[in-house]
């Protein structure tokens, strides 16, 4: 056991508001876990702008949570020296929404419709793929989308992009009806998400706290998922006044119903498990659809040093 | 009113005697000065917006406007009243920031314009360089400046006095270019320093050329300490408007958008009435623009 | 000007009986509290040449501008009984106002400063040619036709002002002390230029000099104003008859004149406050 | 230079001697006009320009800051060398968006201002919510500007107008109150019509007002064809510089942003120049902050 | 004005050898090709009271301003052979300057406007206070030191320029046309009280006027000049003895005086191409 004095300062900056699906982390924070390990975590709560992740290139933050793999091909493609050490989402939580009754069944069906909202960066990045890999797709159909569901309210025949654990419940709630629901990760956008990114020379220097960070982080997700969450979420509605219990409720369920973390690799590995595979078939994918470009070392973004070490697994129930 | 003003307020209209070209007592239709005039100024603005609003509201009660779309004014009403206490905070952070960005606005367009005004070289050599902090786009750097400085609160004050100064400082420079010729001639004759020519003449000169910056740099402040907020500003408890606006956007709250809005309208509003005023007190001795006419 | 004289020719001194316009106790105070005219009556026949005579800052501007139309009374009425009524299709054209200070426009050329009352009447720049370069063949400026008023000298400048004022041939004509920045040479000339006018188009004159000698030359009468508060102290009627030549100005009865006028500005100076 | 310059260009230093009052033939220290002044003109901004960039290239050499940072001006000159085609065709987007902004922007702030002018009660009536125009976010209300426009070109239009309209008709509704009183007394005289009054003395009096906020205006066009864009731009093939950047800054291009950057400065700048040709031409004659002095 | 008199009396009319400034063949061009001076060659001796007579836009102001050391010159010199170096510690108060036209700032009461000078010379207001009002009152607009420019009339306006110019007790007075906007009374005051100062601190006085009578009255000597190209045509020396008082105004040496410059204007007048 170490005492508060020895505590190693980290910082980890999320990419979003305080929210359900940032729940392990604040766990760990919540009930000492990171304590327990040595660490003294900060949360720096991301928003609307990306400035998280510029802080941790200027090494302003020691962690940053990486959203998927483009952004850690990004980062490589640039010559920046940044890596994955775990990646919490199995699946990446990005979903087409659409309304009930329009004739959209499945994923392809979405290219029948005439208008899509979607935010600039899944544009340059997923839509990317999925004209390639479904047919119909068009640019025209792109409207841009600036986080408000209402034009997508507006036009029954629009769909929208979300987050699976966040816009469709102000759908179901503001709207009155439930969508449909098309996660890109069950279409074959198969890209971890939820990572932990930290700067390559300080995974080197620091490869103890690095281990001891993603163990915590892994205990305070498997507690956030099957044991009693209420310190987390306390701690998330504190940073974030207006979360509330009914949507912090709808993510956990998404989460699990889902299989957003506890799925794939993480079941063999434990949560966090990132499979090489995965890496090299999802940056086929994205080379194919011209996202990325093939001459880059996709080896480089990710390490498995740190985890698949079944940390945690007998927590699950 | 004198014969010659009522055929201007007739305008074109041909006259079949020059009989009545004689002077009536009739008053004036009521100017800003008299008692009637001082409350029209208030009644028009006010049934104006009564109007407004109950357009707004027939107009979505009539289409059956979906509130998640338009709201009507009663739910915006509601939600301002309900959450009250989360957007006034909100309000009173953005405010700070607001008048802090102002302040750095005006003294930096000023004191930029007056540099300039010192040589034409200077104003060569610096121009494009305030021409190019206006047109970059504070999304675009922000990430940078949050790296240089040392607390996101001066980030934000970056951000905000580059999109709030250059009406300032545009003005201003007119308004010093702008000096009557002889007297400046006046002030060389009598020795004055360049300072004293600065503070006795150009400055008093360039008076109503900035107050016009200032009430553009006043919505401008506003609309700034937004963007900066939204572009380098902390999430969470100590966050202003922006925030309460893209979250509200985000949670499809629109009622409480439209909530926002207003309280932003208003605040609007508000600085742009008290910069008129300052405007008004300060010119209403000596400029055309805001001097009454007698004659 | 045209030339297009009118037919019957004016007989300037036997103003008809009803005046063109009459002022009754004007009272003008400034927000101030200037009082800048107190209770001042006075006629103005028409065809008559009267000039307001009085020292500086005693409400001659004042007094031109409300008849003018320009800026309101405090108290009192100014009437119009000697508008004709067969003059009202011509009555949008009457008056003419050479202000004290030349009031150009400083982005308009010297010729489109004297335009600017046919152009806006709708006469077109090709039509209104003749007319503008005559105007300013009389106050000598026709080879400044196309210089901006800041190219000019403060002569020039009021010439320019003088020559917009007769471009329309008004029938009323307001002039503020519009020779004093001119040379007595160029003055003396415009001064019979403007006589001449006056007799040939049967015009009415209202003149504000500061030239005691000026306004016995010009006038049918001399109204003499006293300050704070601005009102008539005395008016005197020059009974010369016109049409008046150069030789009027060394006459033994333009001199008498001279000397009963400057009594009655001494006067008017030490009956008011102001020294 | 006459002895009465000398002694104002040497500020408030004390002479030793006027003997050395009289005129001497030596040139002015070269101003625009001259030749040497024509080449300085161009000189002086290169220089700086020059300069600006070896400190930037020195400062990321020096403190080897990383490319991810602050990229050097080489990376960025490669940046743009290789992505020349792909900003080339952003730019030209964003740049007729910008122009339509700026006429949107011009003819309406103009015409609000003319309307204002027309009456003090209009002016009351409606100027309110010129100001909550301009104060509001675009990317808050640009949802509800989706929802009620046909196209998504007319809204980005709708949207670039609302940031860029109001430096305009600020100024211009200044510009239109500070005629003179003299030559409105005049116009009155000949019974000029309301619109005569306007066009032939209102409107030129209030063209350095203007023309000042047409200088505010042509860096705010391309700013708000950015921030339009962004609000309510398509994402699809035919995007600006807005999506370029944002991508750049979410692909961390970051050179390439820098790149993206560099064109919307040298836009803006150039944009800055054609205005102030503008205000120069349109001035020169007559206004003194352009007449050149010559006594 | 303070009263603390020069110790040694003045002698006008000799001036002293070496003159105080020197244009030698001075010429102007501006830039749109008006010729407005053309080898224009003046001394102006210390002491001396001087007036520009001419016809309008001939070329005074320019010339005025050039001597003043405002604006350039095309060609030609102009020298001060005559400042003394013992008045170097005084020179930079040397020159005071009363414009064509009032220029007043807009902004500043007239109290402010007249007090500028000593302002700029780092007088504060209580210390400038008993000068403003003093030379207020030469003007006579004690009472309207608190007022704004746009509240005076056209003459007060030209009086609030002129108390501003005497404030600083210049050793060089250059005036143009200051008196043209005033009533002869208080033209004639100030004709009084001009001549007065300049004897009493041995000014040196360059005055631009359109009337004859004024410049015979005041001048030492007359300076007659032709326009387009604006040069000097005549100078006369008026050799009347001063202190010059209200009697000179009837004297038949100052008729003479005056038909003798009449007549120089005019010959100036035919000999330029301007009518
Ligand atoms: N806008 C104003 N506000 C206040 N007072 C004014 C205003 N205009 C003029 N006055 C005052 O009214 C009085 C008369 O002014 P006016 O211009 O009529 O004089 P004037 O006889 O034309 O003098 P001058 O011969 O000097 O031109 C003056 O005392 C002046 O101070
Ligand atoms: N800025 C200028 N640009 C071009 N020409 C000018 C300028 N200023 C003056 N002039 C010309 O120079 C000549 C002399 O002007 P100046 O003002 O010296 O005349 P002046 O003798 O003072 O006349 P006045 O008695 O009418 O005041 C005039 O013909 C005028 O048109
Ligand atoms: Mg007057
Ligand atoms: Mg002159």
């Amino acid at each position: 056991q170490v005492t508060a004095q020895e505590l190693d300062e980290v910082s980890f900056g999320t990419n979003w508001l305080a929210e359900g699906e940032h729940g392990g982390f604040y766990q760990a924070v919540a009930d000492g876990t990171y304590e327990k390990y040595g660490l003294k975590v900060t949360i720096v709560q991301g928003g609307p702008s990306a400035a998280n992740q510029a802080l941790l290139m200027a090494d302003k933050i020691d962690f940053y949570m990486q959203g998927n793999l483009i952004g850690s091909f990004s980062a490589v493609e640039q010559d920046i020296p940044v890596v994955e050490v775990a990646a919490i989402f199995q699946k990446d939580p990005q979903v087409l929404i659409a309304h009930p009754d329009t004739g959209v069944k499945t994923f392809a069906d979405l290219a029948k419709l005439p208008t899509i909202f979607m935010a600039k960066d899944l544009f340059s990045t997923g839509f990317q793929w999925m004209k390639k890999a479904y047919p119909g797709f068009k640019d025209e159909q792109i409207k841009p989308y600036t986080y408000n569901p209402a034009p997508f309210l507006a036009d029954k025949m629009s769909a929208q992009q979300g987050y699976i654990t966040s816009e469709p419940y102000s759908v179901e709630t503001q709207g009155g009806f439930k969508p449909e629901l098309f996660l890109l990760a069950d279409a074959g956008f198969d890209t971890p998400s939820t990572m932990i990114e930290a700067k390559v020379d300080y995974v080197e220097a620091n490869p103890d706290i690095v281990q001891r960070f993603v163990d915590a982080s892994i205990i305070g997700w498997y507690t956030y998922l099957y044991g009693d969450n209420t310190a987390a979420n306390d701690l998330i509605k504190k940073d974030n006044p207006e979360m509330t219990d009914g949507q912090l409720a709808f993510t956990l369920e998404k989460m699990k119903t889902f299989g957003l973390v506890d799925s794939g690799a993480a079941q063999e590995g434990g949560i966090g498990c990132l499979s090489l595979d995965q890496v090299k078939s999802f940056f086929d994918k994205m080379v194919d659809a011209g996202v990325v470009k093939a001459d880059i070392d996709y080896s480089k973004v990710v390490t498995d040093k740190y985890v698949c070490k079944k940390v945690g697994m007998d927590m699950k129930k | 009113m004198t014969a010659v003003e009522a055929e201007k307020h007739e305008g074109e209209m041909a006259r079949t005697s020059v009989q009545d070209l004689s002077t009536d007592e009739a008053p004036r239709p009521a100017e800003a000065g008299s008692a009637t005039g001082r409350w029209l100024r208030f009644l028009i603005p006010v049934l104006m917006l009564v109007g407004l609003i109950v357009v707004w509201q027939v107009y979505v009660m009539v289409y059956d406007v979906p509130h998640y779309i338009l709201p009507s004014p009663v739910r915006v009403a509601q939600a301002l009243a309900a959450d009250w206490p989360v957007l006034l905070s909100a309000l009173w952070v953005t405010l700070t920031i607001t008048l802090k960005a102002l302040v750095i606005a005006l003294v930096g367009g000023v004191a930029l314009a007056i540099l300039m005004a010192q040589s034409k070289w200077i104003e060569l050599a610096l121009y494009p360089y305030a021409v190019i902090l206006q047109v970059t786009p504070v999304v675009a750097i922000a990430p940078l400046i949050l790296i240089y400085t040392p607390t996101t609160q001066a980030a934000i004050l970056i951000c905000a006095w580059i999109v709030a100064f250059f009406p300032v400082l545009s003005n201003t420079t007119q308004g010093l270019r702008s000096t009557d010729h002889n007297l400046l001639n006046l002030f060389e004759l009598y020795r004055a320093s360049r300072w004293q020519t600065l503070i006795f003449l150009q400055l008093p000169n360039a008076l109503p050329y900035f107050l016009a910056g200032l009430r553009i740099a006043g919505g401008l402040a506003l609309i700034a300490a937004v963007v900066g907020e939204f572009a380098a500003g902390t999430a969470g408890a100590g966050s202003g408007l922006a925030f309460r606006l893209l979250e509200s956007q985000y949670r499809l709250n629109i009622p409480r958008l439209f909530g926002a809005l207003i309280l932003l309208s208003l605040t609007g509003v508000l600085i742009f009435a008290a910069t008129s005023l300052v405007s008004h007190l300060l010119l209403r001795k000596w400029h055309e623009s805001a001097v009454r006419r007698e004659n | 000007m045209n030339t297009a004289a009118i037919a019957t020719a004016p007989d300037p001194t036997t103003a008809s009986h009803a005046p063109l316009v009459s002022l009754r106790g004007v009272s003008k105070t400034f927000s101030n509290g200037t009082v800048a005219l107190q209770n001042m009556s006075l006629d103005i026949g028409e065809r008559e040449f009267v000039s307001l005579l009085g020292p500086s800052g005693c409400g001659k501007s004042t007094a031109l501008r409300i008849i003018a139309g320009l800026g309101d009374t405090t108290s009192g009425t100014i009437t119009w009984p000697g508008v004709r009524d067969d003059t009202t299709a011509k009555s949008r054209h009457e008056i003419g106002f050479v202000f004290q200070e030349p009031t150009l426009m400083p982005w308009a050329t010297v010729f489109n400063n004297v335009w600017l009352p046919l152009r806006l009447r709708g006469v077109s720049r090709s039509a209104a040619r003749g007319d503008v370069m005559e105007a300013l063949g009389m106050v000598g400026l026709e080879k400044f036709a196309d210089s901006y008023p800041r190219e000019l000298s403060g002569g020039m400048k009021m010439r320019v002002s003088i020559a917009r004022a007769l471009i329309t041939r008004p029938k009323l004509l307001l002039m503020d002390e519009p020779f004093a920045a001119l040379d007595e040479i160029t003055r003396f000339k415009l001064n019979n230029d403007l006589l001449h006018l006056w007799e040939k188009f049967g015009w009415t004159v209202i003149f504000v000099t500061h030239s005691v000698f000026e306004s016995v030359y010009l006038s049918s009468r001399i109204v003499v104003m006293a300050s704070r508060p601005g009102r008539v102290i005395d008016e005197l009627a020059i009974d010369a008859p016109y049409p008046r030549e150069e030789e009027f100005r060394t006459s033994s009865i333009y001199n008498e004149y001279c000397r009963k006028t400057s009594d009655a500005l001494h006067a008017a100076m030490e009956g008011s406050e102001h020294r």
